[in-house]
C-alpha cells in the first residue's frame, strides 16, 4: 500500500461516514446517546485534511490522522479510533509505501490497542466485533498469499454482515450496556462505521487494480 | 427542532464564552480550548479538582467552577466526552504543584478520554489522580459490563473534593474523601418526555403522552423501561426504594439528598418531589440533613427528574455544607 | 398533561412545604396560608418587603425570600394572583414595624388584590407602601389601557428594595428606591413552546414546528404576534432594539442585565443568549456591569427566554451586586 | 327576593359556572391565562357552601358569598366580584327579604365597586360591558314597575348577547389588553361568565314564579 491508496481510503471513508451520518445517528439514538455519526464525520472531516497535506511517509500521515481523530471525534469512538490509529502509526513504516505484512500489522496493533483500551471481547456488541475476526482474516490472508485488493474485498462483505449480526447481541460494553435486554435487536453503530472502513478500503485498493 | 441557537458547530463554543461573560468573577476561559478555570486560581500547592464530560449538562460542569469546588471544567459537543487534549488543557489549568483529582462520571467515552489525558499528563510531569462516580442504581452493576453510569452525584462528589482541596488536603486525601463520597452515594431518574439533541434533530426517543421512561442516564437515552406515567408520590417512592435499598439504609441514617430536574420541569414540581421525599424519609426514620432542591446535572431540555442520597457523618455532612462560590452553587454568605 | 404533580388541587402547597424542607434555613410557611416569610425575620423597625403573584414562575417568588431580599412571598393558584386574605397573612409577617413595601407585577387581578389587602392591613394600623412593576416593553403604554405588564425585572426590584430595606431605610426610601429601578429597568421575551397550566390540562396556545410567539408575557398568554423561528443573534437583536430604545440607551450607558429562561430552555442555550447580548453591548458601546443568567421568573416548562436591561448608576449598581441570601439568589460568599 | 331565591341564584350559577369551566377557561386561553373557568368554579364551591348554612338575613348570607370569593377566586375576577359582593352586602337589607328596588340598589351598588376597582369603561372588553348595561336595565325596570321575574328573563337573554358583542371588541382593561389588535375575535371569558349569572337569577326566579 502506498501513501495515495493510504490517503484515498480515508477520503473515501470521509465520504461514506459523512453519507451515513445520519444513519449511524439514529443506530445510536436507539442504544445510546445518537451522536455516533455527528462524532465520526466530525472528525473525518479534520482527519482528511491532515491527508490533504501528507508531509511524505505513512507513518507521519497515520499519526496525523490519529491526532486528528483524537482531538475532534470525542466520546468512546474517538478515544478508541485515536488511540488505536496512534499504535497503528508506530507501527506501520516511515517510507511512502509498505508492504502488505506491514499493513496487517499495523491494523493488528491498532486492533490490539483497541482491546487494551476498551477492554471489549468478540461479542459485547461493539466495534471489536467487525475489527478483531477482520483482522484475523487480514492476517490469514497476507500470511496465505493473497493479494490485498482481494482480501478487502472479502472484507467488505464481511464486514457488513459481522456489523449486522450485532444486532442480536445484548451490549456488554459501551454506553449500550446500560440498557441491558433492551440492547437486543439494534446494530452497533460503531461496529457498523467500522465495516465502513473496511468497505472503503476495499474501494481504494480496487481503483488500484482497477 | 427549535434550539435558542445559532448553529450547531458553535453552540458550545458561543455558550462556553456566555458563560463567561455571565460570570467574570468567576470564569476564564483557557485560550482555543473548551475549558473553563478559576478567573482566581487557588493557592500554589493546593490540589486541583478538574470534572467535564459532554455539554447539554448545565449548570454541569462549568457551573461549578469556583471556589470550594472545580478549579477546570471540560467540555465535550453536547452528549460527547471532551477529546484528550481538551482534558489535559484542563489539567494544565488546574494545576498547582499539589496534583490534580479528574472527576469521571463512568461512561466508556469519559473514562477513556480522561484515560488519555491522564497518561499525557503524566508524560508532563503532572501528578494526577482518577475518582469515577457511579451513582445510577438504575443499571444493574456487573464486572462484565461497564458497571453503573456517573450521574447527578457527582455533584457531591465535587462539593466534597474541592472543599477538601480548599483546606490543604492531599492529593491521596482528596481521592480518598471523593472515592468515600462514591461509596455512599446512589441515585436514580426518570424522564416524562425526551430532548433533542441539536446534531440529531430529533428526539432521542419518542413517548406517547401517557408513557414515561424510568431509569435514564443523562445523555438523552432510554432508561431501563417503559411504564404509564404515574403520581409525584409513586414516582419518588420508585426511586426511593432503589436508592435506599443499595444504600441499605436504615432508621437513623443521616443523609444529604438532591432533587434535580433534567431540564424542563419547573421547580414548582420539582418541589412537589422534595415534599414527597421528605414525607419518605420521614416514613423510614432517615435523618434528612440537607436537601438540594433544583437544576444541577441536566439533559438539555428532558422533561423529569433524579433523585440522590448520599449517606454523611458528621464530617461529610460539613464538608457539603461548606462555604463554595460558583456561578450555580454559594453557600456561606457573609450579611451586612 | 404530564406533570410531576400529585393533584391539580394541591400543587401549590404540596410544592410550598416541599420548597420549606429544602430550605428550612430560609422559609417558614404561615400556618394555614400560601405565605412564605423569613426563617430568621429581619430586625425590629425595618422595612418588610412583600411580593407574589400566582405560582409557576419559580423561582419567584418564594425563591427570593430570605436576607437581602422579601421578607414574605405570596403564592396564589398557578398563574392566578393570591387573594387579599393571603396577601394580608404575607405583610403581617412582613411587617416588622418599619412598615412594609408591596412590590406587585402590573396585572390587573394581581394590582386590585394587593390594593385590597393594603387597604386590609392599613385598617389593622401597618404602614404599607406599592410599587408596581411594569417593566415589559412588548405591550404598548398607554393611560387608556391597563399599562405594561410586570415581568423578570421584578427580581431586581426585589433586589435593590430588599437592600435598603436591609441597611435601614425608611419605607418612603425604600420605595423611592425601587421605583427608581422601576423607572430604569425594560425587559421583553419570547416563547418557543408554549406551558400547560396544569388545572386547564392542555397548552395555552399551539405552535408548528417552525413557529414561535415574540413579545409574550410569564402567564402562557400569547405574545404580540406570532414568526418563524430564527437565529439566537437575531432573537436577541430583536429584544435588545426594543429594549434600547425603550430605555434610550446612548454609548457608554451603564446597565446590568438579565437573560432569564422561561422554564425549558437549557442554560447551555441561555448562554449563547448571553454572548450574543456581550456582542450586541460591545456594539453600541454599552457598559455591561453585571448579567444574571438562569431562571429568574419562569412560565412553568415554557420554552424560551426573557431579557431585561436595567440602567444603573454607582449607587444603584452597589445594591444590585451586594450581598442577599435566598434559595435562588446568593451573592457575598464568605470564603475559608 | 327572599333569602331563598337568593340562595337558589348561587346554587344555579355555582352549577352553570360548573359546566362551563373548561369552556370559560378556553375562553381566556384564547386572550389571557386559561383561568377563568377554574378561578370561578373554584370560588363558587366555597360560596355555596356559605349558602347553605344561612345565617339569617340577607346582608349576611351575600358577606359570606363575598368572603368565599374573596379569599378564593384570586385573579381579576376575584378581586372585582369579592369587593363588589361586599358593597352588595352593604346595600342589601339585614332582613330576610328585600324589596325589587332594594335588590336593584345592591347591584348598582356592586356595579359602581366594580367600576372604582377596575376602572373599566363600556366597550373595554370586560364584565363591565354585561353589568353595566344590565344595572341600568334592571333599574328602569324596576322604577316602571315591571316585575323582577320578567326583568330577569329580559336580561337572561340581553347579558348573553352583550357578552357575545365583546368578540368584536378590542381589550383595553385586564390581562387581554395586552394583546391589543389580537385580543379581537374572542368573547370576554368575565362578560360571558357574568351573563350566566343572570340566568342563573332568571331561573332562580321562574322556580318561584312557576
Ligand atoms: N469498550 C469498548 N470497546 C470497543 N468499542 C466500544 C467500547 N465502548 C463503545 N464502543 C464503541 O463505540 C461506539 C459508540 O461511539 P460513540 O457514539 O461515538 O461514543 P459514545 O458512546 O461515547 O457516545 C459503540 O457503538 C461501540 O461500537
Ligand atoms: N379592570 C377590569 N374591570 C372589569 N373587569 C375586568 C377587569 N380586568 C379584568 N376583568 C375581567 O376579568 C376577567 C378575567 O378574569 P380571570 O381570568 O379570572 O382573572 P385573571 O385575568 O387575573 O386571570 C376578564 O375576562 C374581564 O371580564
Ligand atoms: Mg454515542
Ligand atoms: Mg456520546
Ligand atoms: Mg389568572
Ligand atoms: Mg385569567
Amino acid at each position: 500500500m502506498d501513501e495515495a491508496e493510504f490517503c484515498r481510503l480515508w477520503h473515501l471513508f470521509q465520504e461514506v461516514i459523512d453519507g451515513n451520518k445520519e444513519y449511524l445517528n439514529s443506530l445510536d439514538a436507539a442504544i445510546g446517546d445518537a451522536d455516533h455519526g455527528t462524532n465520526m464525520a466530525r472528525g473525518m472531516e479534520k482527519a482528511v485534511a491532515a491527508c490533504d497535506q501528507p508531509e511524505g511517509g505513512l507513518r507521519v500521515t497515520a499519526k496525523a490522522i490519529a491526532m486528528a481523530m483524537l482531538s475532534t471525534v470525542g466520546g468512546a469512538s474517538g478515544a478508541l479510533w485515536g488511540s488505536g490509529l496512534l499504535k497503528f502509526a508506530a507501527a506501520i513504516p516511515e517510507a511512502v509505501a509498505c508492504s502488505d505484512r506491514e499493513f496487517a500489522g499495523a491494523v493488528d496493533a491498532f486492533v490490539s490497542s483497541i482491546r487494551d483500551r476498551g477492554k471489549a471481547n468478540l461479542g459485547d456488541k461493539t466495534m471489536v466485533d467487525v475489527f478483531l475476526p477482520a483482522r484475523d482474516r487480514l492476517i490469514a490472508g497476507v500470511e496465505a498469499g493473497e493479494a490485498l485488493p482481494a482480501i478487502a474485498e472479502v472484507l467488505a462483505e464481511a464486514t457488513a454482515a459481522w456489523a449486522l449480526e450485532t444486532k442480536d447481541l445484548i451490549a456488554l460494553k459501551g454506553r449500550a450496556a446500560y440498557l441491558g435486554e433492551r440492547s437486543r435487536g439494534h446494530v452497533d453503530p460503531g461496529a457498523f462505521s467500522s465495516s465502513l472502513w473496511f468497505l472503503s478500503l476495499s474501494r481504494a485498493l480496487a481503483e488500484r487494480s482497477g | 427542532m427549535k434550539k435558542l441557537i445559532n448553529s450547531i458547530d458553535h453552540v458550545v463554543d458561543e455558550a462556553l464564552d456566555g458563560m463567561v461573560l455571565a460570570f467574570p468573577q468567576y470564569l476564564v476561559r483557557v485560550p482555543d480550548t473548551h475549558v473553563l478555570a478559576r478567573a482566581v486560581p487557588k493557592a500554589q500547592g493546593k490540589v486541583g479538582i478538574v470534572s467535564g464530560g459532554g455539554s447539554g449538562h448545565e449548570p454541569a460542569h462549568g457551573g461549578y467552577v469556583g471556589y470550594g469546588m472545580l478549579d477546570a471544567a471540560v467540555a465535550g459537543e453536547v452528549f460527547t466526552s471532551p477529546t484528550p487534549d481538551q482534558v489535559l488543557a484542563g489539567i494544565k489549568a488546574a494545576d498547582h504543584g499539589g496534583g490534580v483529582l479528574l472527576v469521571v462520571k463512568n461512561y466508556t467515552g469519559d473514562v477513556m478520554n480522561f484515560d488519555i489525558a491522564r497518561e499525557m499528563a503524566e508524560a508532563e510531569g503532572i501528578q494526577t489522580g482518577t475518582v469515577t462516580v457511579n451513582d445510577d442504581v438504575a443499571v444493574e452493576d456487573s464486572l462484565y459490563t461497564s458497571g453503573r453510569r456517573g450521574i447527578a452525584g457527582t455533584v457531591f462528589v465535587h462539593k466534597v473534593a474541592g472543599a477538601l482541596a480548599e483546606l490543604g488536603a492531599s492529593l491521596e486525601e482528596v481521592a480518598a474523601g471523593a472515592n468515600a463520597v462514591i461509596a455512599n452515594v446512589a441515585s436514580m431518574g426518570f424522564a416524562l418526555e425526551p430532548c433533542t439533541v441539536p446534531a440529531a434533530g430529533k428526539p432521542t426517543f419518542e413517548l406517547a403522552g401517557d408513557e414515561m421512561e424510568m431509569g435514564i442516564g443523562i445523555h438523552g437515552e432510554p432508561g431501563t423501561h417503559r411504564m404509564k406515567v404515574e403520581a409525584a408520590s409513586e414516582l419518588t417512592r420508585h426511586l426511593f426504594v432503589k436508592i435506599a435499598a443499595d444504600l441499605e439504609l436504615v432508621a437513623g441514617t443521616r443523609v444529604v439528598a438532591m432533587v434535580n430536574g433534567m431540564g424542563a420541569t419547573p421547580l414548582l414540581e420539582l418541589a412537589v418531589m422534595a415534599n414527597e421525599l421528605g414525607r419518605l424519609a420521614a416514613a423510614e426514620g432517615l435523618a434528612l440533613e440537607q436537601v438540594f432542591l433544583g437544576e444541577f446535572m441536566t439533559s438539555l431540555e428532558m422533561a423529569g427528574a433524579s433523585l440522590t442520597l448520599l449517606r454523611v457523618d458528621e464530617r461529610r455532612l460539613e464538608l457539603i455544607g461548606s462555604s463554595c462560590d460558583t456561578p450555580a452553587l454559594r453557600q456561606g454568605v457573609k450579611f451586612g
